[in-house]
C-alpha cells in the first residue's frame, strides 16, 4: 500500500469531503495563507478558495462559536484550534453550546461540527503550548471524542467525523504530522467508537492512543525480551469508549496498563482504570497501572521536559511491576 | 413612516401576546405550577415585536435568558412553549430545556441561552452560513447591557464586520444587569457607541417605541440582507420586572420602578398612538385581546393538561441516532 | 455548640479575614448591592465598602484574569464565578495562568487567589446553570481545590484558601447555603489536604463530598437495616488527595463506593478508582462502584432531573451489589 | 519635546541592547543552542524604550510571546534571560519557563505569555492592586495587533475604563498576526480607535519613533497616575522578522520587508535624528554599542556555561512549601 504521512492524509480527508459536501468549510487562524502551521493544510485554500477555508482573527470563542452556529443553520463546519491549550479559550462554546444545545432542545436540531485540536508537547513549546487535554471531555456528555496515532485513522477518523450529524472532537497529536503510513487509495472510514487490537499478546494489555501508541508498541517489543506477551490496543475513540474491545482483551490478560501523553492525575486512564475496576475486576491478576505525564506543568526545559512525558521505559516499567 | 392597518394590528396583537403570556407565566409561576426560574419580558416587548416584524421564517434569531419575547414574535407556537416552560413532554424541548432554553427550528428560532453572551458567535456563525451560501437570510443576536461587556461581544462584532456578514446585533439596554445597574459596570453612555470599533452603524432607538424600533431595524435588515454587513441597533428600555420571578428587588426602589412603567410602556406608548391617530380604534384593540386572551387560556390548558416525560426519554435526543451518514 | 448555616459560616470566613487583612477583597457579578444571589455575601459590603467588595461587569475572564493580577501584584483576592458553569469562559485563566504561572516562572512568585464558584443542580436550574465540574480540575496542576459539606468546614476551608498562598478553587453547592450546622465560635481552619472519616464502619467505604455527603449518611442509615456497616468519609479536598484517609478506610472495609454528584464519567470517582485499583487492589473484596449522574446533561423537566442525579438509593444499591 | 543627553544615551543604550540581543538569540536558534520557539522584537525596539523609560521599578508591566524587548527596557539582567532562553537552571524561571515565558517580579515585570491576549486582565488586576492600596503605581500592558481581537480586549478595558484603573494598554501594531495580515481580520483602520468604546483616550503613534513613543506613553502614565484611568496607546511598526526564528514567511514578499525596514528602522530613524541635531556624538553611539555587545557576549557566555536544571527539580516550584498560614 502507498505509505502518506498523517499530514497528508488528514488533507486528503479534508479535500475529499469538501470536494462531495459544499456544507463543509474550514476555518481558523493561520490556516489558509500558510497553509496551517504544521502545513497540515497546504493546498486547500488553493482548490476550495479562501471562502471555504477561512483565515480567521485571534478569536477563539467566535470561531467555535459561529462553528457551532454555522451548524445549526445547515452547515457543516471544521473548525480549528491552532493548539488544543487554547480550547480553554473556547470552553463554554465547547461545553455549553455545542455538547448541550441538541439534548437541550429536545433533539430538534443536530450540531455536525467539528473540532481539531493539535496537541502534544514538541521540543520545548513549554506549558501553554504543549499540553494533551482530551481527558476532560471524557467528562462532557453531548460531545464524540477522538484522537488517531497514524495516517490511515487520520484520514478514516476525520472522515467518519465529518460525516457524524454529532459534534465531534479531533484531536492530532503535533509530533505525528510528519510521520508517514500505509494509507489506502479507495475511500475509507474509521469506525468512530471501535477500539483497534494493534499487536495480539497474552499477558498483559497495554491500552493506549494518539502518540503514545508508538511507544506502547516499542514498549512491547522491549518486553518480548523478557518473555513478556503485551497486547498492545489503541483506543482510538474517547468518547465512547469501546468496552468491549477493551474487555475482551483484559480478560484474557488478566493485566492492564494504560498510557497516555496527559496527565495522569484525572485522565483518560482513570476512566478506564475505574471501569475496569468495577466491571472486571474479578479478571484482574494483579493491580492496575496508569501511565501519563508527571502532575507538573510542562517544563521548558529540555533538561526537564522529558522526565515530564511519559516514556516507553515508564510503560515497561509498569508492566513488570503488575505481571 | 406609513404603517398598514394589518400592521399595527400585528404590532399590537405580538405585543398584547409577550405581555399577556408573561403575566400569566409570571402567576402560573408564583402559584408554584413553573418549576425553575423564568425572566420575563414585560417593558420590552416593543423591542422583539418591532425587529421581527422585519424578518422572514427563513431568517434567524438567538436569544437570551429572557427569551419568550423573541420566541414569540418569531412565531412560535405558544401551547409548545407553555408547555415547555411546564417541563412537559409536548413542549419544544419535550422539557428538556424549560423558560431558559427555548428553541423553535422550524421558524430560525436557534435558541435561548443560559449563558449571558453566549448567542454573539452562534448569529455569527448561522450569518456566515447564509453567506456561504450565498442566500439572502440575515441573522439577528438580541442580547442585554449586561452582556455587551462579555469578551464574546467583541470577538462577534469584529467577526462579522471583518467578513461582512449580514448579522444583527440589537443590544435591549433595559438599565439593570441582574442586581446590578448599566452604568456601573460600563464605562460608556451608549453600548451603540462600541460600533466604532468596528467600523460599523451604531444606532440608538426607543426601545419602548415599536415604530422606531421596526424602523431602525429595517435599515439594518435591508444593509445586511442587501451585503451591506452588520449593524449594532441599541434599544433603549427599562426591566418593569425582577429579574427573575421572585427576585426581591433589594437594589432599587419601587417608585424608581413605577415612574418608569408610567411613562415608558411599551403597550400603552402604542395604545395612546394609534388611538390619537385614528389608525386603529377601541374596538380593534379589542378585538386582539381577547383573541390573545383565549389563545393563551389555550396554552395553560395544553401545558397542564400534557403529560410529563417519560423517564425513558432521559436518555433520548443526546447523541443522533444513526448519525454517521457514512 | 452554636448552629449557623452554611452561608452565614462562609460569610464569617470572609468577614474574620477581611477584618484581618487588608490585601483580602471580593469581587463578582451582583455580590455586593444585593449581598450575592443565594445571600451569600450580605453584610459585607456594609462593613468593608463598596471597594473591598465589588460588583463586577459581566467579564468572567476579566474577574478571574484581574484577581490573578492582583495576587501577583500583592493582594489576596477572592473571585465569585457566580455559577460555576461559567468558568469555562474563564477556563485559560484558571488553566492556563492562574494554575501555571508559579511553575512556569520557576517559583518566583504566589498566585494566593481564591476562586469561589456555587455549583449543584437545584430544582430545575436546567443544563447551564447546575453543574458540578469539580473534577476538571484533578487534572490541572498547580490548583488546590476543596469543596466543604457542612457550615464548620465551610468557614474552615474557606479560611484556609484564603490564608494559602497557592491558588485555591473552593466550591460550594447552591442548596447548602440554607442548611444549618454547628460552627465553633472560637478561629478555627480546616486544614487543605485532609479528609474526614464522619461515620466509623466496617464493610463498606462510602467516599463522597459536598451535598452526596449527605445522601451517602442517609444511605449508610439504610444500610445498617440490611445490616451492612459502612463507613463515610468525607473527601473536602479534592487536590491534593487524602489517600491516607481513603486507604486506611478501604484497607479495613475492603469495599469501596465513591459517590458524587457530577457526572460519573470523567469524574472525581474515576479517579479515586484508579488509584485504589493501582494500588489497593489486593485488599478488595468486591469490585469498585461509582455513584454519579448520568451521561446526559441537566434535564429541566422535575420528571427528568431526579432521575438523572445520583440519589440516596443509588448508593445503597451500589453498595448491595458489591457487599 | 527636549532630552537630556542622559536619556537619549539611555534609549540608545536599550534599543541597542534588544536589538543585539535578539540578533544573537536569533544566530544562537540557528545554530542549535535554544530550543523551543523564540519570537523577536526586532523592529519594534522603540516602543517598550519608549514606555519604560516613562515607567518606575515599581510599576508593573505585562508581556506577550515577543517579550525580550519589555524585559530588557524594564531593567532585567542579561544574563539570567540568555539562561533561561538556553533552559538553564540560573534563567529567571528555572529554566521552566524559556523564551515565551520570562519573568521578573522584582522589578514588576508579571510575565511574558504564551497565550495571546492572556495579559490584559493581569495587567488590570495588577492596577486595581495599586488602586485598592491607594498607590499611585501604574499597570502597562503590550499586546498585538492580532491580540486586539481577544475576547480579553474588550473584558479587560472595559472594567479598567468602568473602575479607572490606572492601566495603559499599548498596542503594538506590527501589522501582523503570525501569518494573516492586520486588516484582514480587524474591520479598523486604527486599534485606538476601539478606545471610543470604553469612554477613554485612543492614541495612535509612530512606533518607530522612539521620541513620539516616550511622549504619548508620558502622557498615557501621568493620566494613570494621577487618577485619570486607562489609555489605550497605539503604536504603528512592522515586523521585520518571520513571525518566529525559522519561520518560512510564506504569506509576504521579501521586497515588502526589505522596504519596511528600510524606512522605517527604530535604531537608525534614531541615529540619524540625533547625529543630524548634534544631540549624540558617532563615537557617543558606538561607546554604548561596544559596551552592549560585551554585555551581550557575557550572557552568552554565563548561558553556556550554566547548568541545566537537576533531575528532582521537576517537582519544585509547583506548590508553595508551607503555604499555608494558619
Ligand atoms: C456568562 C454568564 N455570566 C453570568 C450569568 C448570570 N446572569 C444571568 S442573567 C444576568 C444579567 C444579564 O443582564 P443583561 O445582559 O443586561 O440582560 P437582562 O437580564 O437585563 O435582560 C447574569 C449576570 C450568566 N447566565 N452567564
Ligand atoms: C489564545 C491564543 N490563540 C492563538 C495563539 C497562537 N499565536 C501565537 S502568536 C500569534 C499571533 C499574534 O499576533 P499579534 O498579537 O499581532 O502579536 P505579534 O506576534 O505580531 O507580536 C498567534 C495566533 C496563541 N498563542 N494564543
Ligand atoms: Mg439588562
Ligand atoms: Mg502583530
Amino acid at each position: 500500500m502507498r505509505e502518506i504521512t498523517f499530514s497528508q492524509a488528514t488533507m486528503e480527508a479534508m479535500a475529499e469531503e469538501m470536494a462531495r459536501d459544499e456544507r463543509v468549510f474550514l476555518m481558523g487562524e493561520d490556516i489558509a495563507r500558510q497553509g496551517g502551521i504544521f502545513g497540515q493544510f497546504k493546498s486547500l485554500p488553493q482548490q476550495f478558495g479562501f471562502d471555504r477555508v477561512r483565515d480567521t482573527p485571534i478569536s477563539e470563542t467566535a470561531i467555535v462559536g459561529a462553528g457551532v452556529g454555522a451548524a445549526l443553520a445547515g452547515m457543516r463546519p471544521v473548525v480549528d484550534m491552532h493548539f488544543v491549550d487554547f480550547i480553554t479559550v473556547a470552553m463554554d462554546e465547547v461545553v455549553n453550546q455545542m455538547a448541550k444545545i441538541r439534548y437541550m432542545f429536545g433533539g430538534q436540531c443536530t450540531v455536525p461540527v467539528v473540532l481539531r485540536a493539535p496537541d502534544g508537547a514538541a521540543r520545548s513549546a513549554a506549558a501553554q503550548h504543549s499540553q494533551s487535554l482530551e481527558s476532560w471531555f471524557v467528562h462532557v456528555p453531548g460531545l464524540k471524542v477522538v484522537i488517531p496515532s497514524n495516517p490511515a485513522d487520520a484520514k478514516g477518523l476525520l472522515k467518519a467525523a465529518i460525516r457524524d450529524d454529532n459534534p465531534v472532537l479531533y484531536f492530532e497529536n503535533k509530533d505525528l504530522f510528519g510521520k508517514k503510513g500505509p494509507v489506502p487509495e479507495d475511500e475509507f472510514f474509521t469506525p468512530i467508537g471501535k477500539a483497534k487490537v494493534v499487536q495480539e499478546g497474552t499477558d498483559v494489555t497495554i491500552v493506549s492512543y494518539s502518540i503514545m501508541l508508538h511507544k506502547a508498541l516499542d514498549a512491547a517489543e522491549q518486553l518480548k525480551a523478557d518473555g513478556i506477551s503485551a497486547e498492545v490496543i489503541d483506543l482510538r475513540t474517547i468518547v465512547p469508549i469501546d468496552k468491549e474491545t477493551l474487555f475482551e482483551s483484559v480478560k484474557k490478560t488478566k493485566h492492564l496498563v494504560i498510557a497516555h501523553e496527559a496527565t495522569k492525575n484525572g485522565g483518560v486512564g482513570s476512566e478506564l482504570a475505574a471501569i475496569v475496576a468495577e466491571e472486571l475486576i474479578d479478571y484482574l491478576d494483579g493491580p492496575i497501572r496508569r501511565v501519563g505525564a508527571d502532575f507538573v506543568p510542562i517544563p521548558f526545559s529540555p533538561a526537564l521536559e522529558p522526565l515530564m512525558l511519559p516514556q516507553v521505559e515508564d510503560i515497561v516499567g509498569a508492566v513488570k511491576e503488575i505481571c | 413612516m406609513d404603517f398598514s392597518e394589518e400592521q399595527l394590528q400585528d404590532f399590537y396583537r405580538v405585543m398584547f401576546t409577550i405581555r399577556r403570556f408573561e403575566e400569566k407565566v409570571n402567576e402560573l409561576f408564583l402559584g408554584g405550577e413553573i418549576p425553575g426560574f423564568v425572566h420575563l419580558y414585560i417593558g420590552e416587548e416593543a423591542i422583539a415585536t418591532g425587529v421581527m416584524a422585519n424578518l422572514r421564517k427563513t431568517d434567524y434569531i438567538t436569544s437570551t435568558h429572557r427569551g419568550h419575547g423573541h420566541t414569540i414574535a418569531k412565531g412560535a407556537d405558544l401551547n409548545r412553549m407553555m408547555a415547555e416552560i411546564f417541563g412537559k413532554a409536548t413542549g419544544y424541548c419535550k422539557g428538556k430545556g424549560g423558560s431558559m432554553h427555548i428553541a423553535d427550528f422550524t421558524i430560525g428560532m436557534l435558541g435561548a441561552n443560559g449563558v449571558v453572551g453566549g448567542g454573539y458567535n452562534l448569529a455569527v456563525g448561522a450569518g456566515l452560513a447564509a453567506k456561504l451560501r450565498g442566500q439572502d437570510q440575515v441573522s439577528v443576536c438580541f442580547f442585554g447591557d449586561g452582556a455587551s461587556n462579555r469578551g464574546t461581544f467583541h470577538e462577534g462584532l469584529n467577526m462579522a464586520a471583518a467578513w461582512k456578514l449580514p448579522v444583527i446585533f440589537v443590544c435591549e439596554n433595559n438599565q439593570w444587569a441582574s442586581t446590578t445597574p448599566y452604568r456601573t459596570t460600563t464605562s460608556v453612555e451608549n453600548i451603540a457607541d462600541r460600533a466604532t470599533g468596528y467600523g460599523i452603524p451604531g444606532v440608538v432607538v426607543d426601545g419602548n417605541n415599536v415604530f422606531a424600533v421596526y424602523e431602525a431595524a429595517q435599515a439594518a435588515v435591508e444593509r445586511a440582507r442587501s451585503g451591506g454587513g452588520p449593524t449594532l441597533l441599541e434599544t433603549k428600555t427599562y426591566r418593569i420586572k425582577g429579574h427573575f420571578v421572585g427576585d426581591p428587588e433589594m437594589y432599587r426602589t419601587r417608585e424608581e420602578v413605577q415612574q418608569q412603567f408610567e411613562t415608558n410602556d411599551p403597550l400603552n406608548n402604542f395604545k395612546q398612538a394609534v388611538l390619537n391617530a385614528n389608525s386603529l380604534t377601541e374596538k380593534d384593540l379589542e378585538e386582539i385581546e381577547t383573541a390573545v386572551q383565549a389563545a393563551i387560556e389555550e396554552a395553560v390548558d395544553f401545558a397542564r393538561e400534557s403529560p410529563f416525560p417519560k423517564p425513558e426519554e432521559l436518555f433520548e435526543d443526546l447523541y443522533v441516532e444513526g448519525g454517521e451518514t457514512l
